[in-house]
């Protein structure tokens, strides 16, 4: 492995959250993005190579390195690790909601709902998983949600594009008319 | 009301129900199932019957008195009700009172099939643990910040943004109830022609009574129903009917 | 690797602390201890002969991955580039506030931002970019927050009076160009 895979290798490893390329690049400035990404490519490549319990994923907007699924239960059945607690379906519905809609308005959230919801709002912003992204027009300027990166990283998705489109979706959803206003 | 909260808590007893109630994460949710159970179509929902289902459904499940499933009970009897109503012929204008339910349905739907999609991801995710150790960070100064005066000029345009007015004022709900105080005053003026501070507000009064009496009192007073008198400082007031304008 | 060496990898990135080699031998009941430690010299070999940044070490306490020695200062210096050195936009946000409302409590801050604001002060208390300036009146004495001589400094100016002023800003701060923001 190149010096910069091998230093690369060493900075992933003692981070216990995923690592930009940005973030990675100031690591060898005269390499840049560039020569960063070549050398995360070597770098996977080379772990990808070897059987190993661990691997780099690309997640979250970053690089982070992950244990391989399969040995997910026997770390957990060891309890040397605990795997997080899930999330509930109120709070994925709140989710899905604030990603395809973002930035969007607690009311919205509401409506499409059917409930209120304002603690599973809250309890999102707690973890982390949304944020206020900016604030609406009108009335008190309500705050409008969107998500983070830490909500990709929960999901494991490299960026909001890779979830799924709504018009794959199998229940066709979107009324024909194109451009409906949320109300 | 216990039930939105944690309903299961309430339902122990009542078996079966438990289990499926904490799939029902609100009214749509529940409609959806009911809709699905009777393999109905969705865009041609047999309103009378869903809505027949619906209200025995939160009755059963003891959610009855919860707001949001009430509501959805209340929508679904008024489109029955609306359906009910004669049609005329050749009326073109004439809008399906099912529709705006079915839309949602459909759009609750499609957010139920992303919450599968997440939920699938998620545990995904959750098999793959990153690393539980961290290593302590050496204790290193910190880098020299960089803070550009236009990054924090650009923030505080943000934070005008948001604030809504220019001075700041925080609003509490008011439990005061000044209307009933004065009703109350008003008709120990109609009964009496002076009586003391302590007969308008009673002997353990709190904080918001003696607020709501306070503030009816002045308002009375200003409108000249009558006079308050302190005979002497620290004394209790002393309410008097004006004899010029007699209370109403 | 055998998948037990695979497993035994998995393991000991995903734990907190070290391992003990009972420990580890719980995860295949059948290895048991001879096996596991057959399977933790194969790992540490495997470690030892590719250039990696991290090797298994044998400490104290148990079996622990940690980066090489040689690559404590690049790590160092890694952990060094990689905090941050720019402060977040709630941050920025939370100081813009206290710079322009000094002294100001953190309910006040809250209540502009419409979200909790404590983590952000204390961060920016840290940095020394904030201090507690004095108390207010009222329920429990509030702490008011004030600009440091520091913030001054970072910025180039030479008193507080030197900030814009609020009713200059928004022209101010309108670049001619740039497209349009929904905020």
């Amino acid at each position: 492995m190149s010096p910069l895979a091998q230093l690369l290798e060493a900075a992933l490893f003692a981070a216990s959250r995923p690592l930009t390329l940005e973030e990675l690049a100031t690591l060898d400035p005269e390499a840049g993005e560039t020569g960063t990404r070549a050398a995360l490519a070597e770098l996977r490549a080379a772990w990808a190579a070897a059987d190993h319990g661990v691997e780099l994923a690309e997640i979250g907007e970053g690089w982070q390195f992950l244990t391989r699924p399969d040995y997910a239960e026997a770390i957990e059945r060891a309890q040397f690790a605990l795997r997080p607690r899930r999330l509930s379906p109120a709070a994925l519905e709140t989710l899905a909601i604030i990603a395809y809609r973002q930035p969007v308005g607690r009311v919205e959230v509401d409506e499409i709902r059917g409930v209120d919801s304002e603690a599973v709002i809250d309890k999102l912003l707690e973890r982390g998983l949304v944020e206020v992204a900016s604030r609406g027009e009108g009335l008190g300027r309500p705050l409008l949600y969107g998500t983070t990166p830490q909500f990709l990283e929960i999901l494991g998705l490299k960026g909001l594009e890779e979830l799924p489109r709504l018009d794959e979706l199998s229940v066709a959803l979107r009324p024909p008319a194109p451009a409906e206003e949320p109300e | 009301m216990s039930v939105p909260g944690n309903p299961s808590s309430t339902m122990q007893d009542q078996g079966g129900f438990v289990v499926e109630l904490e799939q029902f994460s609100g009214p749509l949710d529940l409609l959806l199932h009911l809709i699905r159970e009777d393999e109905v179509d969705i865009t041609d929902l047999p309103i009378a019957r869903i809505a027949d289902q619906f209200l025995a459904a939160i009755a059963d499940l003891g959610l009855n008195q919860a707001a949001d499933y009430l509501e959805m009970a209340a929508r679904l009897l008024r489109i029955k009700a609306q359906l009910l109503l004669p049609r005329r012929l050749g009326d073109d204008e004439w809008e399906d009172p099912r529709s705006e339910l079915v839309r949602r349905l459909l759009e609750y739907q499609q957010i139920r099939e992303l919450v599968d999609w997440l939920h699938h991801a998620a545990q995904q995710r959750a098999d793959r643990f990153g690393r539980g150790f961290e290593q302590p960070a050496p204790d290193l100064p910190p880098p020299p910040l960089e803070i550009d005066l236009n990054d924090l000029l650009a923030a505080a345009e943000r934070v005008i943004a948001l604030i809504p007015e220019p001075v700041l004022h925080r609003v509490v709900p008011r439990p005061l109830d000044v209307e009933g105080a004065t009703a109350r005053i008003t008709a120990l003026l109609t009964e009496r022609e002076e009586f003391g501070w302590v007969d308008v507000v009673g002997a353990g009064a709190g904080v918001v009574e003696v607020l709501s009496a306070f503030i009816a009192l002045l308002e009375l007073a200003k409108r000249g129903t009558c006079k308050v008198q302190q005979p002497e400082p620290f004394a209790p007031m002393v309410i008097r009917r004006e004899p010029a304008r007699a209370a109403a």
